[in-house]
């Protein structure tokens, strides 16, 4: 008994966030009058709090309970942090928009604690099964949330795509999942580690077959080359505040799962803190494919767009490109600078669809004409909006400069994919132009009329409060790294 | 006394920065701060002058370091730079200085009363104190550095003088026209200069005699020709260029558009002789370099004769003197390539003097009958007496009659070029040249007195107007007339051996000190000398024998009108036409070179700039896009201003653009295409294990 | 000890937050606090120039301290004979530009803001000496830049703006992957642009690219090259030059051609001379063609030019070109003209980008031909004396006239260029630019301001005492400089021979 | 001590079954114009999974953590048809048709 209130206990942060489930259930039943205004949404973001608290107690131990099927180390700590903190802000902008109705407000706050759970078990898991659970949870509740304007036929119609890709890709995920089940006998990472290990290289098409499948089950939820097509349909069609959280959370909780099963499974940690694949799955050279490729589609097909939802969606695809960059050399550094740019990266992604938010909401639509002037009427916004944009770009003074400095330098150090680094250096400056073509409409163009609107302060303090940690993390960034650092030492 | 004779230099200068600063607002425009400035250059001048005649030799110099860079020992790329400019008054400089300051003072006296009532009077004198600044500058400066600012800086002021009519459209192009053609030959010039540097480390002349004298740098090679041949000819280029030889002298014509003072002082007496001052200076290196030397002879030969002939057939009597300076000039520089560089150095002083005479005379003459046609001339002689007198004089001078300035440094130039080509077998063009332009010379000049000042008046009106000019414009005339005698520099009758009873020989001491520095007086063999001597005697004859045929032929056909010209010019015919258009050098320059060639090469060059490089390096690559696109089938969505970005970025769009047409919008289409991924991944797979 | 250096580079970024606060419905306070945020640094520029220890080459007025320690990098700010000069030039000329832009109606306080947040960013790479620094401040100036063109601009403003954006970050991103590259490649992992230089780090290594082994160093060199390069700019890469500065408002063009382009020179000097010696002993020859393309081709292309700003960018082109000659021949006297050049340049250009803007203000065009082939300006000389005076002054300082300061560089690049006998061919084509830069400036300065007045313009007022105000300081450098320009040289004549010494 | 690739006969014929169904079930996702005909291929290729692990759990291993995982995957599914087939009916009362190529909106 007491060894099972013990794993209990080491789920505190996701038992918490089911406990203010629970609470959310008994408001929506017991006190209409509280459904419709902020208090679920502050609920939400004391439950993530709540949760973070808890975080960073149960953090201090890193063990393997439930039998070794969820892992609790530093990595999950951090894991959780970001899910926490994006969950938090995806609420605080849902409740200012006007495309979440006031009606059905208390039901996005219950599925927004839902997917937060799921991510959390995603990124803990070491065990197929439970990793399959969380996979399974968060998708299918996305699947829901991107249909949420029920009566719009955009959003309708990115669930139903969300709906059919993800189901597709999820079920041969759990089929590859079952082959390595075959081969190696178990569920457990580190049982089948072992017997990857053991199997000393003569592996068979079978293997390829499964690491393919799981591969493109993950691709799915990070969006990565073969696996993207469903995102910029979803991100344009589902409401933008649940775009933001889809380009962020589940995204992020992606990477944490394709990490862990990389990092445990189909590498071995070599003495120096590196990692080396294991041999006869040379995973090197097909990583910096899968980069190039997903950083050459998501750039290029941006640069055509005028729905800036959609350019935003091709730059998420852009952006995993470059995150994927990291995995190539599968060393410290490259790790950590993934760690470091998924940081940067969610705070200003969440930024830019945030002001995109925004701007739907007060000129009702999203393509670059509705941006004309912006930038002068509401001059906060347009700043706002313009570091959020350079930061995305690369530009230095911001922290995405700092996140593609450090891919980079990963990259270069290994030396032997300096192609990868010249290609993803040129994507940069391509991904300039339809990243700037959003500015030159908010700065540049003159509106047509000379309304000055007023960025209401609820919107204003939570777009500076991202903006600042953006340039912030720009010019000095050590205590981040040194926390990422740290994330990856207690990697189990 | 080298830091007093820096005044000289400075005092205009000054001049200049009042004068451009408040000088509209002085009294009378403030021009009698030029006068007193070069009268104050003149004051210092003279004492330096009288120094060299009492004491025969006069040397002093003083420099300091303009820019000092810092480097590594000599001799390596990186070395030091130092460089040093400074003053040298040596006998020359003392000649030119009192020369200029002379001519100078006396042409701002006179263009007190011809620029009377001019729009932009103060402005004029300011330009002219410039000019007179940069000019003494020029003589004063021991290296050729400042010697070339100085340089350039006077070609400034030729640019912004012959413009000054700025209304006039002809003016501007005659000033644009003589910057650029000056400025060919100064590029070439520096390039000199750049050698001196590359192959001495300096440009000071002392310095550059003793070296050669050393034998320095006859090995080194510039761009495979012998180092001192290169800088020779380059030298010699810019001579060309500013002195107004063949074939760059089409701009010294043009610059009559300028007021007439200017003509005097810039295109007469001072900057055109600037360029054989230059070939004095350098003459070591020229002879060093012992391959330039009969270039340079050729080169001013050929520019006199040519020159000479078109003066014949000249109406504007400005543009008679112009071409005659520029056969004069010819003269000096046949001085120089010959040997003779004193001779030259003396017709460079004489042909001052007198010729600055003569525009002077010129510009009383169109002051007061506003033409400077000779045909609307005639029978002026009764009306302007003393402008015909000192006209008169200086005609005789530099049709090289006995008894003036001209005959002397003439016959000593023709002296030389003869016992030049008795010594190298071969070269007799050169004095055959020498002695037909001497008659020519004599010819035209005849003709102008005739045309302006003798026969009936062609036009009643204007010879009704003519009167003399007041006090401060002839003065000047008169004094530039008395210089113009032989007695200033060699005895009374200027012929050797009548004047030896009475020898003034102050300007051969001069010269021979100055051989003496350069290092290069060494004694003629015996055999030499006789030959020298005897070349002397025989080009003495001729000389004269050419002169009184000149002025005889002259005189018959324009005071007896005996021989008609209009029969003359059409027996010549073809050579008439020839040489009226000026050997058709002006057409060629604009025609074919300015116009046809270089124009049309920036014009194509731009539009290459602007559609070839910018567009199709980095624009264009939209058309290709483009092309792709049509193949792959018609499109509307895509609008193709939405791809306005340079081409490479179009390519990146156009392949954009292809990726997205496989987003359907199809759920299932996007499934077959993972799946097909998917399949061709197994397939490398499996390949790879194999 | 006083830190001078970030004072003078982030007093602009005060000024910048200040005027952001102010009202917007009062310009003129906008533009008097500007002026006066830009004067501080002149005054402390004023004084560097005083205190600054002309005998020694080593850094002075340094500031170093760690930065970010997991990565080595450091604050670094320290300038020498090199970089002291760009310092006052772009301290000089943001004070005078500041009031030249006095004219600018719409959106003053974005464009006061904007014109300060450059200075930052021009000052932060002048006297950066830790790479990282030094790139993070090269790619920050490029947003001001950007919204200056693009909102203040011409006509095809937006399209200028983009192409100038795009160009350089192309160039600064190629540097990016270099600075990457030498961090990992040198011994002890550092940016500091000292140590770099010290132990020739890079020689013998090489790396994969393509399937084949490149040397690193030469490698290296290309990417930082091309960087700078297309800042010069340096022949292919300049199609964005004119169209930036034709589109740019007045001023900050001639920030553009004062300060920026000097930037790509300098960076060369700082990085590709010291830290790839070999690399740049094996480049001289490339980098000399390309010097001697660039002054002839911005030379033919301005004579064909009808429009004034256009044909003064292209004339840019053409000097910068000398910079490029002066600096590949390694001699004493090319290498202080180069830099010499690069101060003088920076002057004259200013001086005529500021002229046209003033006669831009009053005929709102700057045509001398129009397109449709009818007169431009004509004869303008006689209405607007004063304005003709001055252009008169830049337009002689440019066309490298003795007496004014671009003789003295364009001397010096030629004597030092000449006597290094690998180029002579080369200096004698070159040459044959200064004829072609005197004969396009003068055809301009006959075209507008001689001949007979064209009556559109009759009515043109003469300069007002402000924008004399602005050209004063700017013709009596040019003028003094021309006479005695050692207080300029003597500030990098330490400098440079420290440097030339690896390449004897 | 397992090794890899020692499938025993029997269980060849488990797997043989596994792969048919996958196939099916990919193509069945592939050509169908019905919704729910898509939706249909989706559970095949589950239960396909379902078929291998619950084999592998037999033959391979002896334990039933691989009957736990095929329990588990029949739940997912019917959570996932349970939302599949809400979102499908919205879009037939918004677009009162159900065919799989209606949905294209949204594209390129």
């Amino acid at each position: 008994m007491g060894e099972t209130l013990h794993n209990v206990m080491l789920l505190a942060p996701e038992v918490c966030i089911t406990l203010f489930l629970c609470l959310l259930f008994i408001v929506d039943g017991l006190f209409p009058s509280l459904r419709s205004n902020r208090f679920p949404m502050i609920l939400t973001v004391v439950a993530c709090i709540a949760s973070m608290i808890l975080t960073a107690k149960v953090g201090k131990t890193p063990a393997a309970y439930f039998g070794g099927m969820v892992v609790n180390d530093g990595f999950t700590t951090f894991f959780r942090y970001l899910f926490f903190f994006t969950a938090a802000v995806s609420s605080y902008v849902a409740f200012g928009s006007k495309e979440v109705e006031a009606k059905s407000r208390i039901e996005f706050s219950l599925l927004l604690l839902c997917v937060t759970v799921g991510m959390s078990l995603m990124a803990s898991a070491s065990n197929l099964l439970v990793l399959y659970m969380g996979i399974e949870m968060v998708s299918i509740i996305s699947f829901v949330m991107a249909g949420f304007r029920r009566d719009n036929l955009r959003s309708n119609e990115a669930s139903f795509k969300y709906l059919v890709f993800g189901g597709v890709a999820s079920a041969l995920m759990i089929y590859g999942f079952s082959l390595i089940y075959g081969l190696t006998g178990s569920l457990n990472y580190s049982q089948i580690a072992a017997s990857l290990i053991a199997a000393q290289g003569n592996v068979g098409l079978i293997t390829w077959l499964a690491l393919v499948l799981i591969y493109s089950g993950l691709a799915y939820k990070i969006s990565a080359f073969p696996m993207h097509f469903w995102a910029p349909d979803v991100y344009e069609g589902a409401p933008t505040p649940i775009t933001a959280f889809f380009s962020v959370g589940p995204k992020a909780a992606g990477f944490a799962a394709l990490l862990r099963i990389l990092l445990t499974v189909f590498a071995v940690k070599t003495g120096d803190g590196n990692w080396k694949a294991v041999e006869g799955l040379s995973l090197t050279s097909i990583i910096a494919v899968i980069s190039a490729a997903t950083m050459i589609v998501g750039n290029l097909s941006a640069l055509g767009q005028t729905n800036v939802k959609r350019i935003l969606a091709y730059s998420s695809i852009a952006h995993v490109g470059y995150m994927l960059m990291g995995l190539v050399t599968l060393d410290r550094s490259g790790i950590t600078a993934i760690i470091f740019y998924l940081i940067a990266y969610c705070a200003m992604n969440i930024g830019a669809f945030w002001v995109v938010g925004v701007v739907s909401n007060i000129r009702g639509r999203e393509d670059l004409e509705a941006f004309r002037g912006i930038g002068w009427s509401m001059p906060v916004l347009g700043t706002c909006m313009a570091i959020f944009i350079f930061s995305l770009t690369g530009i230095p003074m911001f922290s995405g400069f700092i996140g593609k400095f450090l891919i980079f330098g990963s990259v270069i150090k290994s030396g032997g994919f300096l192609w990868l680094a010249l290609l993803g250096v040129l994507n940069s400056v391509v991904s300039l132009y339809y990243y700037v073509k959003i500015l030159k409409s908010m700065w540049l163009d003159k509106p047509e009329t000379e309304e000055s609107l007023r960025l209401p302060f609820y919107h204003a303090v939570g777009l500076v409060g991202l903006a600042i940690p953006t340039i912030v993390l720009g010019l000095y960034f050590t205590p981040i790294l040194e926390f990422a650092e740290k994330t990856l030492a207690t990697l189990l | 006394m080298a830091q007093q004779a820096l005044l000289i230099a400075l005092f205009p200068l000054i001049a200049f920065v009042i004068q451009s600063l408040i000088g509209k607002k002085l009294p009378r425009h403030g021009d009698f701060i030029s006068v007193l400035a070069i009268l104050g250059s003149l004051v210092v001048a003279t004492p330096i002058f009288m120094k060299l005649i009492t004491e025969g030799h006069v040397f002093d110099s003083f420099q300091v370091t303009w820019m000092s860079l810092r480097g590594a020992e000599a001799g390596r790329l990186n070395s030091a730079v130092t460089i040093v400019i400074g003053v040298l008054i040596n006998n020359l400089t003392a000649i030119m200085l009192l020369m200029v300051t002379l001519c100078a003072f006396l042409i701002h006296l006179f263009s007190v009363g011809y620029m009377h009532g001019e729009e932009r009077y103060h402005l004029f004198f300011a330009y002219i104190s410039l000019f007179s600044a940069a000019m003494l500058g020029l003589v004063l400066s021991d290296n050729l550095l400042t010697f070339f600012i100085c340089w350039e800086l006077m070609g400034l002021c030729s640019y912004l003088l012959i413009g000054f009519y700025y209304k006039k459209p002809s003016a501007i192009n005659a000033s644009i026209k003589a910057f650029m053609t000056t400025r060919v030959g100064d590029t070439l010039f520096f390039m000199g200069i750049a050698g001196l540097y590359y192959i001495y480390g300096t440009s000071n002349f002392m310095s550059i005699y003793k070296a050669i004298e050393l034998g320095t740098g006859h090995g080194v090679t510039i761009l495979g020709y012998p180092a001192l041949a290169f800088i020779g000819f380059m030298v010699l280029m810019g001579t060309i260029g500013k002195s107004a030889q063949f074939p760059l002298h089409v701009w010294l014509p043009d610059a009559m558009e300028g007021p007439t003072p200017v003509s005097a002082l810039i295109h007469a007496a001072t900057m055109v002789a600037a360029g054989v001052f230059l070939l004095i200076r350098m003459f070591p290196l020229l002879e060093a370099a012992h391959v330039v030397l009969p270039v340079v002879a050729y080169v001013g030969a050929i520019t006199a004769f040519l020159a000479a002939l078109i003066a014949i057939v000249q109406v504007d009597i400005k543009k008679v003197l112009a071409y005659s300076t520029i056969s004069q000039l010819g003269y000096m520089v046949m001085g120089v390539g010959v040997g003779a560089f004193s001779a030259g150095f003396m017709h460079l002083i004489t042909h001052a003097c007198f010729k600055a005479c003569l525009f002077l005379c010129s510009g009383s003459v169109i002051h007061s009958v506003h033409t400077q046609d000779m045909r609307e001339m005639g029978g002026l002689k009764s009306k302007m007496p003393i402008t015909f007198a000192t006209m008169f004089i200086a005609t005789l001078a530099i049709s090289g009659v006995p008894g003036f300035s001209g005959f002397v440094s003439k016959d000593r130039i023709l002296g030389g070029a003869l016992a030049y080509s008795m010594e190298h077998q071969g070269h007799y063009l050169i004095p055959f040249l020498g002695f037909a332009t001497a008659g020519i010379t004599a010819f035209y000049m005849f003709r102008m007195i005739y045309m302006t000042f003798f026969g009936h008046a062609r036009d009643e009106h204007k010879h009704h107007h003519a009167h003399e000019q007041p006090f401060t414009m002839t003065i000047p005339l008169m004094v530039l007339a008395a210089l113009s005698f032989a007695i200033v520099f060699a005895g009374p009758t200027g012929i050797e051996s009548i004047d030896h009873v009475m020898p003034v020989k102050w300007f051969d001491h001069a010269l021979e000190g100055v051989q003496v520095e350069m290092g290069i007086a060494e004694h003629l063999s015996p055999e030499a000398e006789a030959v020298h001597h005897k070349a002397h005697g025989l080009a003495l004859i001729i000389s004269l024998a050419v002169a009184g045929l000149g002025i005889f032929l002259s005189s018959i056909t324009y005071l007896k009108h005996l021989l008609s010209a209009e029969k003359f010019k059409r027996m010549a015919g073809p050579l008439y036409n020839l040489v009226w258009n000026k050997y058709f050098f002006d057409e060629f320059y604009l025609g074919i070179f300015i116009k046809k060639g270089l124009l049309n090469f920036n014009q194509m060059l731009a539009t290459f700039d602007d559609k070839v490089v910018d567009r199709i390096f980095v624009d264009g690559w939209r058309d290709i896009a483009m092309v792709t696109k049509n193949v792959i089938g018609k499109f509307d969505d895509l609008v193709v201003d939405r791809l306005m970005v340079d081409g490479t970025a179009d390519v990146m769009s156009g392949g954009g653009w292809v990726l997205r047409q496989f987003q359907t919008g199809k759920v299932q289409q996007y499934l077959v295409l993972t799946v097909m991924v998917i399949i061709v991944a197994l397939f490398f797979a499996n390949l790879g294990l194999k | 000890m006083f830190p001078i250096l970030s004072v003078m580079t982030y007093i602009p970024l005060l000024g910048m937050i200040i005027i952001l606060a102010l009202p917007r419905n009062n310009p003129n306070l906008v533009r008097w606090v500007a002026v006066g945020v830009t004067a501080i640094p002149l005054a402390l520029g004023v004084y560097l120039y005083l205190s600054f220890d002309r005998s020694t080459a080593s850094m002075q007025f340094v500031e170093q301290f760690d930065w970010i320690k997991p990565f080595n990098i450091q604050y670094y700010m320290g300038i020498d004979g090199l970089s002291i000069p760009m310092v006052l030039l772009t301290v000089l000329l943001t004070f005078l530009c500041v009031i030249a832009s006095w004219g600018i109606e719409t959106g003053v306080k974005g464009y006061y803001a904007m014109f300060l947040f450059l200075e930052t960013g021009m000052m932060g790479v002048f006297c950066a000496l830790d790479f990282f620094l030094f790139f993070v401040f090269w790619e920050i100036m490029l947003l001001p830049m950007y919204f200056l063109i693009g909102i203040w601009g011409g006509k095809e403003k937006v399209y200028a703006a983009i192409k100038f954006f795009l160009y350089t970050l192309f160039g600064s991103v190629l540097m990016l992957l270099v600075m990457v590259g030498m961090y990992y490649y040198s011994e002890p992992h550092t940016f500091n642009l000292l140590q770099l230089a010290q132990g020739h780090m890079f020689v013998g290594k090489t790396v994969v690219l393509f399937g084949h082994q490149l040397p690193v160093d030469k490698l290296f060199w290309i990417g930082l090259f091309i960087g700078f390069a297309i800042k010069v700019p340096v022949w292919p890469f300049h199609t964005w030059l004119p169209w930036a500065h034709v589109e740019a408002p007045t001023a900050v063009s001639v920030i553009l051609a004062g300060v920026l382009l000097k930037m790509g020179t300098y960076g060369i000097l700082r990085m590709n001379y010291p830290i790839l010696p070999e690399a740049t002993l094996w480049a001289a020859e490339f980098m000399m063609v390309l010097g001697i393309i660039n002054i002839l081709y911005g030379a033919f292309c301005a004579m064909a030019q009808k429009d004034l700003k256009k044909l003064v960018a292209y004339s840019s082109v053409s000097h910068m070109g000398y910079v490029m000659v002066g600096m590949a021949s390694f001699t004493t006297a090319g290498v202080n003209g180069a830099v010499l050049q690069m101060f003088n340049h920076g002057t004259s250009t200013a001086m005529l980008f500021l002229l046209v803007g003033v006669i831009y203000d009053r005929a709102h065009h700057r045509w001398i031909v129009k397109p449709d082939g009818s007169k431009g300006f004509g004869g303008i000389a006689a209405v607007v004396p004063v304005y003709t005076g001055i252009m008169a002054i830049a337009l002689f300082a440019s066309l490298g006239l003795p007496g004014l300061s671009g003789f003295i560089s364009e001397a010096l690049v030629f004597l030092g260029a000449f006597s290094n006998p690998r180029f002579q061919t080369y200096v004698v084509i070159g040459s044959l630019g200064i004829l072609l830069g005197a004969a396009y400036l003068l055809w301009m300065f006959m075209r507008v301001f001689l001949g007979p007045l064209n009556e559109e313009y009759k009515d043109l007022k003469d300069m007002n005492f402000r924008e004399v105000f602005t050209l004063m300081p700017l013709c009596a450098l040019v003028i003094v400089l021309g006479v005695y320009p050692m207080p300029v040289l003597n500030l990098m004549g330490s400098t440079i021979e420290k440097l030339l010494t690896l390449f004897s | 001590m397992n090794h890899l690739l020692s499938f025993s006969s029997s269980l060849q014929g488990y797997l043989a079954v596994g792969a048919i169904l996958f196939a099916l079930g990919i193509f069945c996702v592939l050509t169908r114009k019905n919704a729910i005909g898509i939706l249909l291929g989706i559970e095949l290729i589950l239960n396909a999974a379902g078929i291998n692990f619950v084999a592998f759990s037999k033959f391979r291993t002896g334990l039933i953590d691989g009957q736990i995982v095929a329990l588990f995957i029949m739940l997912i599914a019917a959570a996932e048809a349970a939302v599949a087939l809400a979102v499908i009916l919205r879009f037939y009362r918004l677009k009162q048709t159900i065919d799989a190529d209606e949905a294209s909106i949204l594209r390129n």
